[in-house]
């Protein structure tokens, strides 16, 4: 049998090689003729089918190989996962209140109902899908460049989801319309003394913390840097898939009055949670002399709101938020606009005891109005 | 040290030893002298920097160790012939060897070179802390 | 790797005209120092030896290979090495070094009569902190410039805040280093009325090479009242544009790292600017002292001086810049 | 052969035929990819050359990119951060990657010629080095390609190399790049020392060596005593980068001022390392030339030993500027002057050793380097005198002028001998010679261009340019000196280039056809092949081809000692140290693969090491401690054969044991190495003491642990010796197994590890911590280096044991025994100094 092979080896060639001509030739002829139709109405056969899904399976197993999990407090991730999704999610994947749109079920392929997800895939493997996106399906990848942290919040979200009934989702997205106006356009607001219901469904209103301690509480904030902030998402100068989206659409008109709205608010008074005395006193050190021999300025010299309205007011901001993006400027994912330069060179010199002391010392001090603090660094421990 | 072997091979361990003693006698002089100026010098000033009596036993003694070490050499110089015989053997009675006379121009070369750190500790404040 | 880069600028020509031909600003042979004179003469005269040893032994050379056979003889004999190699070093480096050691104990005798240090320079990456001590005690603190009365013995306490650093201002005295742990004094004494240079000798990383000053000696009178104006706080802003530019300094966060005395510009990070306007240079001798300079430097400093520890501000709206770099200039 | 019958050969008869083919067959050179494999001198040797040389040709091409960037003021051709890494590894390469492996490559080449030995008698170990360096240099090197170059210039200062100054593991690729040439060093000073003084011809007394065997001797004797202090420093380096042991951070206790210290106790000697071989190259060349024997033959031996002698007590002089007292500075500012005098000595030697020439001096390529090195080599140490000078040095140091120099003294100093000796022994490694037209263009290009480059810079150090900067402003009486400089080292490059063409062109591994072209009368210059000379002479002079007629024709006809292979392998005669007398027949290994693997294992683990993988690196360690012992466990061949007759009625065993054996030597040696190493760290552990005694136990650290705890290792370490001695007692008679002595070798071993255990456990528990301060770390340091030393010997102690199991240790057969328990002896002498200094010191001085 063998034999055979070896004495015909060049005629057995030539007829391999022509086959393969053959091929690619009727396939150039089918693509040219445009008989394939393409049609989303017409489903695939259901051998495609099966390669495809194979295809992917396998495709998002390998590239999540790499993907290492983050340890981190996924219970504060969830309500702010919870909040993305419903707003740019659950439109095509539906959710525990609300069943996926009718334009949607016709696409092809149909996206998913995600209350299984995280029973099919491993975390590493939604966090990839989610950064990612999935080519072909309509499925988009993080609008936030390389902000895996958001991510993680999505994903954290998703896991929780198979044991997720509708009331705790309602509780989550803080899904209770005050008006109905909100409810038409989340952005638009009419009374001047309530803020949008959209944002203060992740910062918190008047009376309620923000949905996650990664989310910074706008109240009291100044406006200058609010300002600056949502134009800087709006041109995609700052990343985030959280903010990014939101921020597209704004006029500047809505961003000037959305800034001024949160500055002129009372900010909101966080029970002291119980912190490490020394840390705080390591903390206090920084935050009002800073570190000299590592060039290490006080922060409270241009965060105080005594500076420059452009810089923001960093008391009482949840410590969480504050390392997060530290990190973000160490990764080098801050630097690109002016102000972010400034504070990138500074952020890299902290190491990661002193951030954490900082913050946690900064989280302690209770941010009343910038006006009526003539001195920085008073108050609470 | 147990070992097999010729008898002889511990005599040519010891009699290359002797030979480098012989050869480095003066440059281990004033390696041991100069060691023990710098050493005793450093760590005086170290000690009670500035104090002017001790800079007086300092010097008296540096000066006494340089001394003695150039003495030291000088002997061996005069009478070299005499010792590499008696530390390394040997027979060459007559005339200067190689041997003697790489010691001897090594000696004179250290004899130099310690009296040179005399002139230092001669012109120089003991435990002067500053550069000019 | 030339490419549109903005030059890193160096103290121009014109402040060169202004340093009176500059050439020589920094050299150890145009010496005005007490120190860098002895050194001088030291250089020429050691020097002058050596030079004949070179010719002595290219003669031999010559000789050795051209000389007439009985020449060639003459040379060719264990006389000639031990006379010319042992006999003739030991005679002519006894002397040297005779002399050397005692130009050292001069420099040191000298230091001794300048008693305590009245200014204290503390190296930094990549700029120099100088403190004078007044006859009052009252400590003033200047950046990148050492002022000196003239013909006056004055002790330098060299320190350092990171890592090594070497203080050398070629025509005053030789280098001393400056060194963590350690204090190390330096008495100079600068015998001319005039600006010389001088730079960071032991690399410290990163900009080594842009970390220069100058020094200016002063008549002692000059000197004086110089100093009281150093100690004094800095000159209010006087014009609407001024107070403007100290409104901006102030709102950018600038006394987070950089002292105005007077203001509540408090910052020990970076140089001490209260009369940063009055100094020869900007960045340790890197660039000139004008309004245009701070505007560049503020904006750019990463790419005039690579690696500093100052963030980039290029935040400011139109205008704002220049009525910043402007009361700075006003700082005299 | 009428004329040799009467002069009462060795072997006076005609030889077989088939010795020859014998003799080929035993040391050919594997062909292929496999001649990776082999060890023979003339085949590493090259390999040796070739990567020293590669890398001389790298570091210039950088060399030349900083004079590009130098040439105009305010240039923008590199920026800061590429040019410091730039002056950064052009110093460490040529310091390190060149100028000592150049040396070592010249030594494993021509030393066994020279002394008409087959080989050195280590070939796999000058192997192992040389594959290691070659990987890890390559290594090293290849870092300036993507941005990861150490940055912190050759020398290395901390605090600026510490890692708050220096984050990222550039510091650390200098680090490795070190390591190598440490090891490499280390290995060629064993087998350089051994070789000299146990391998030389027959009647070859001390006295009549030739001058660059005397002066690798020298280099060799510096190496065992300059390294240890880099080798502890850059581990001292390497701890406090990696695990935060304060030595060098002033504000804990520490010093930056240490490493300066054992820098130039290492780096200044390190400057005549490199020096003397050349002097002595210079030295072999100049009698030829002149076709006189070398006058002043012992002055110049005098100034050997003086150089290398005197420069360790010069190290101060690098740090004159530091601010230590000025007596200190006078004491090094004469040691300084007195290590001028050997210099005068020779180039006095030289000088008359040319007006000696029968006719007259002979003017080839090699003569004009000699000439143009005499010259350079000439201003280099005047101006070394200048620098010498305290108060000079005080303007002078961190300048352009010594940048000028130090090059002066090292690139005349070295450089040019090496063309020289490229140009005047190339036939022994090429079948055709080097053009001498050719030569002189590349010798006036490089002389021009040398002095055009470097003459300049010392005006532009005097007119107050600093070194190390990679930028300067206009008008500062700079600018054209500068641009000359530039154009110099153009001009420079262009002569090296020309050599490499002519080199390109002319090289054909082989051996030469006319044997001895210059008519030199060294024995390098006998009729070799393969396996060296076909016999091995006894020699009567200092030049036996010039003063025994008719030696290299007897030689080649087989009429001296040693004209087989009687033993069936590699081997060759060992002699006595001092008069040369023929002691035994040491039999060498050959081609193997075993120590090709522990080269790139170990590479690989320094490796992984730099780049903190730290699993993978440690298989890989314990790979290369396996092919180690792979490697050896081929050594030791055992007694097995009868003495052999070598000729002349002499008959010498081919086994040995004991203080004449090799081994034994070289044990000494590596021992001498690490004793060295000990005093290093003794010297800083008081020094530290003197620097900030307020850190010291009792006052500033937790009181020392109670004395009975030194009592007790000091005990154990007792107990250990006495083990030993039993162990010695028990070893089996030949041809019997028992394995009671070795395992009681084992045993006292584990007492010597169990010493150093117990050292670190007490002072654990004592509350001290080596992150503390400058004290804790120097006593953890004290424990780390003894259970170096005793992991060292437990892993001999294992290895011996293995071999007993099989058989191959008994009371004859015993090299692996003593080498064991000589390691182990040192070991236990080395754990009590460490227990006086640990507790002793701070009871006796507290």
């Amino acid at each position: 049998m063998i034999g055979v092979f070896v004495r015909r080896w060049k005629l057995i060639g030539l007829v391999a090689l022509g086959t393969v001509a053959l091929l690619i030739f009727l396939a150039a002829i089918f693509m040219a003729s445009g008989v394939y139709n393409v049609a989303a109405s017409e489903r695939h056969f259901l051998v495609t089918n099966k390669l495809l899904a194979f295809t992917l399976q396998r495709s998002i197993e390998t590239h999540s190989m790499f993907v290492e999990v983050p340890k981190q407090n996924e219970e504060d991730l969830v309500p702010l996962g919870a909040n993305h999704f419903s707003s740019a999610c659950a439109l095509c994947h539906g959710s525990p209140t609300e069943r996926r749109n009718a334009v949607v079920l016709r696409m092809l392929p149909t996206p998913p109902p995600l209350k299984e997800a995280a029973t099919k895939w491993t975390p590493a493997q939604l966090f990839w899908i989610v950064k990612h996106g999935l080519k072909y399906t309509g499925m988009p990848a993080w609008p936030g460049a390389q902000r895996d942290d958001e991510v993680w919040a999505v994903v954290a979200f998703l896991r929780r989801l198979p044991d997720m009934d509708r009331a705790e989702y309602r509780r989550l997205v803080r899904a209770e319309p005050r008006t109905e106006s909100e409810e038409r356009s989340p952005l638009v607001f009419e009374q001047k003394e309530e803020l949008p219901h959209f944002c203060s469904r992740c910062h918190g209103t008047a009376s309620t913390l923000p949905a996650s301690r990664r989310v910074p509480a706008l109240h009291g904030q100044s406006a200058g840097y609010l300002k600056r902030a949502l134009e800087e998402y709006r041109n995609g100068t700052r990343s985030s898939g959280f903010m990014e989206p939101v921020a597209t659409n704004l006029t500047a008109a809505q961003i000037d009055s959305l800034s001024n709205e949160y500055a002129e608010r009372d900010p909101i008074h966080t029970a002291p949670v119980p912190k490490d005395s020394r840390s705080l006193k390591r903390g206090r050190a920084i935050a009002e002399i800073g570190i000299r021999e590592s060039g290490i300025p006080p922060c409270l010299a241009c965060h105080s709101g005594r500076a420059s309205k452009q810089f923001p007011i960093l008391r009482g901001l949840s410590a969480d938020y504050m390392m997060g993006q530290l990190s973000l400027w160490r990764r080098g994912l801050r630097d690109e606009t002016a102000y972010g330069a400034i504070m990138a060179v500074i952020a890299n010199r902290l190491n990661q005891q002193q951030i954490r002391d900082v913050t946690a010392y900064l989280e302690s001090l209770q941010n009343k109005h910038s006006a009526d603090r003539p001195s920085a660094g008073r108050g609470g421990e | 040290m147990v070992h097999s072997g010729s008898p002889g091979q511990k005599q040519h361990v010891t009699s290359i030893v002797r030979l480098i003693a012989y050869l480095l006698a003066g440059p281990l002089i004033w390696a041991v002298q100069f060691s023990i100026v710098y050493a005793v010098h450093t760590l005086a000033c170290a000690i009670s920097p500035g104090e002017t009596a001790i800079g007086g036993w300092l010097l008296l003694f540096m000066v006494g160790v340089t001394a003695a070490s150039v003495a030291a050499a000088l002997a061996i110089l005069l009478c070299g012939r005499r010792i590499r015989r008696a530390v390394c053997g040997g027979s060459n009675a007559a005339g200067w060897t190689a041997y003697d006379i790489i010691s001897g121009f090594l000696i004179i070369l250290s004899v130099v070179a310690m009296s040179w750190s005399g002139v230092a500790i001669g012109l120089l404040e003991t435990c002067d802390q500053t550069q000019m | 790797m030339s490419h549109s880069r903005p030059t890193t600028p160096m103290v121009p020509s014109l402040l060169g005209l202004a340093l009176g031909g500059c050439e020589g600003v920094q050299s150890a042979l145009s010496a005005s120092g007490d120190e860098a004179h002895d050194i001088r003469l030291l250089l020429w005269i050691a020097g002058a030896v050596c030079a004949a040893t070179l010719v002595l032994v290219l003669v031999f050379g010559i000789l050795a290979f051209n000389g007439s056979a009985r020449v060639r003889a003459w040379i060719a004999r264990d006389q000639l090495i031990v006379s010319g190699g042992l006999v003739l070093p030991v005679v002519v480096l006894s002397g040297l070094l005779a002399y050397a050691l005692l130009v050292l104990q001069a420099g040191a005798a000298r230091s001794a009569f300048a008693g305590e240090p009245s200014v204290t320079i503390i190296g930094k990456r990549w700029w120099w902190k100088v403190i004078y001590r007044d006859s009052e005690g009252r400590e003033v603190v200047s950046a990148n410039e050492l002022r000196l009365p003239l013909g006056q013995p004055i002790s330098l306490r060299l320190i350092t805040d990171d890592v090594i650093h070497s203080f050398w201002a070629p025509k005053l005295a030789g280098k001393l280093d400056m060194i963590p742990g350690r204090t190390n004094v330096l008495t100079v004494q600068s015998n001319e009325v005039g600006v010389s240079r001088g730079q960071c000798a032991e690399y410290c990383g990163g900009a080594h090479a842009l970390m220069a000053f100058y020094v200016v000696t002063l008549p002692e009178e000059e000197y004086q009242a110089w100093l009281a104006r150093e100690a004094s706080k800095a000159l209010p802003p006087a014009t609407e544009a001024e107070k403007r530019g100290h409104a901006v300094f102030v709102e950018s966060g600038c006394g987070a790292c950089h002292t105005i005395r007077g203001t509540e510009a408090r910052g020990t990070i970076g140089p001490d600017l209260t009369h940063v306007g009055s100094r020869m240079s900007l960045a340790a001798a890197t660039l000139p002292n004008d309004a245009n300079s701070f505007a560049r430097w503020i904006t750019d400093n990463q790419h005039i001086k690579p690696e500093n520890l100052m963030p980039p501000f290029r935040h400011f709206k139109a205008g704002e810049l220049d009525t910043l770099a402007n009361y700075l200039d006003s700082l005299k | 052969m009428t004329a040799s019958s009467d002069r009462r050969l060795p072997n006076p008869t005609p030889r077989p035929d088939d010795e020859r083919d014998q003799l080929e067959r035993i040391w050919s050179t594997p062909k292929g990819w496999r001649i990776l494999s082999a060890v023979n001198n003339t085949a590493v040797g090259v390999a040796y050359i070739g990567g020293a040389f590669l890398f001389f040709l790298m570091a210039g091409v950088l060399a030349l990119v900083m004079r590009t960037q130098l040439s105009v003021p305010e240039n923008q051709f590199l920026d800061q951060d590429l040019y410091n890494q730039i002056f950064t590894v052009h110093g460490t390469t040529m310091m390190f990657l060149f100028a000592v492996p150049a040396i070592e490559a010249l030594g494993v080449l021509l030393l066994p010629q020279m002394l008409a030995a087959r080989d050195l008698p280590f070939p796999r170990l000058s192997a192992f080095a040389i594959w290691a360096y070659m990987i890890g240099g390559l290594v090293f090197f290849s870092t300036i390609f993507y941005d990861l170059a150490p940055k912190g210039g050759w020398f290395m200062y901390p605090p600026l190399t510490l890692t708050e100054y220096s984050p990222g593991h550039n510091a650390d690729f200098w680090l490795l790049g070190i390591g190598f040439i440490e090891i490499s060093a280390i290995a060629g000073a064993v087998e350089i020392v051994v070789g000299t003084l146990k391998t030389r011809p027959p009647g070859m007394s001390l006295a009549r060596m030739p001058i660059f065997a005397w002066s690798m001797l020298i280099f060799a004797g510096m190496i065992m005593f300059a390294f240890p202090a880099v080798i502890l420093a850059t581990m001292l380096l390497e701890i406090e980068r990696s695990f935060g042991w304060p030595f060098f951070t002033a504000a804990k206790g520490g010093d930056p001022l240490l490493w300066q210290h054992l820098f130039w106790f290492f780096g200044h000697p390190e400057v005549y390392i490199i020096f003397l071989p050349a002097a002595g190259l210079v030295s072999m060349i100049v009698p030829t030339m002149a076709r006189h024997r070398l006058v002043g033959y012992n002055l110049i031996v005098v100034a050997l030993i003086a150089t290398g002698f005197f420069s360790f007590g010069l190290w101060v002089h690098h740090m004159f500027t530091t601010g230590i007292p000025a007596l200190s500075l006078g004491f090094f500012s004469a040691a300084s002057m007195a290590v001028a005098i050997p210099s005068g000595i020779q180039v006095f030697s030289w000088i008359a050793t040319m007006a000696a020439a029968r006719e007259r001096f002979r003017i080839t390529t090699a003569s004009l380097f000699v000439l143009g090195f005499l010259f350079i080599f000439t201003i280099g140490g005047l101006t070394g005198v200048l620098v010498a000078l305290v108060p000079l040095d005080f303007q002078l140091h961190d300048s352009y002028f010594v940048v000028a120099h130090f090059h002066y003294v090292l690139v005349g100093g070295m450089v040019f001998p090496l063309f020289a000796t490229f140009y005047y022994w190339i036939t022994m490694v090429s079948r055709n010679q080097l053009s001498e037209r050719v030569g002189r263009w590349v010798f006036w290009l490089m002389f021009l261009g040398f002095n055009i480059a470097f003459l300049p810079m010392h005006w532009t150090g005097l007119s107050g340019m600093p070194r190390r900067i990679w930028t300067y402003p206009p008008s500062l009486g700079w600018d054209g000196l500068n641009m000359i400089s530039t154009v110099g080292a153009f001009i420079l490059a262009a002569g090296v280039l020309l050599f490499v063409v002519d080199l390109l062109r002319r090289f054909r591994p082989g051996q030469r056809e006319n044997e001895n072209p210059w008519g030199a009368g060294t024995l390098e210059w006998l009729p070799a092949d393969v396996y060296s000379t076909r016999s091995i002479p006894r020699v009567s002079s200092r030049e036996p081809l010039w003063d025994q007629p008719g030696l290299a024709e007897d030689v080649e006809a087989g009429h001296y000692y040693l004209p087989n292979a009687p033993t069936g392998g590699r081997e060759t005669i060992v002699t006595s140290p001092v008069e040369a007398e023929p002691e035994y027949i040491i039999r060498m290994p050959g081609n193997g693969w075993g120590h090709v693997w522990a080269a790139i294992f170990t590479a690989a683990c320094f490796l992984l090491l730099t780049v903190k993988v730290v699993v993978p690196a440690l298989i890989c360690a314990l790979l290369a401690i396996a092919s180690c012992i792979a490697w050896a466990w081929q050594l030791d061949h055992g007694p097995g054969k009868e003495p052999v007759e070598i000729g002349g009625g002499i008959k010498l065993p081919t086994y040995m044991s004991g203080p004449s054996s090799h081994s034994w030597w070289a044990m000494s040696v590596l021992i001498l190495v690490a004793a060295s190493l000990y005093v290093a760290f003794a010297f800083s552990y008081l020094y530290l003491w003197l620097v900030s005694p307020q850190v010291w136990a009792p006052h500033g650290s937790p009181p020392l642990p109670t004395p009975s705890w030194a009592i007790g290792t000091a005990l154990l370490l007792a107990l250990g010796t006495a083990i030993i001695v039993v162990a010695n007692r028990l070893l089996p008679a030949p041809g019997r197994r028992d394995i009671r002595g070795v395992l009681l070798l084992f045993l006292a071993a584990a007492c010597l590890a169990a010493a150093g255990l117990v050292e670190l456990f007490v002072h654990w528990n004592s509350g001290l911590r080596p992150t503390a301060n400058a004290y804790g770390a120097m006593v953890y340091m004290a424990s780390a280096l003894n259970l170096q030393v005793a992991f060292a010997v437990l892993i001999m102690a294992g290895f011996t044991v293995a071999r007993a199991f099989v058989g191959r240790v008994d009371r004859e057969r015993r090299v692996t025994f003593d080498n064991t328990l000589m390691l182990f002896v040192y070991g236990v002498a080395q754990t009590l100094l460490g227990l006086i200094l640990v507790h002793g010191f701070p009871r006796a001085v507290g």
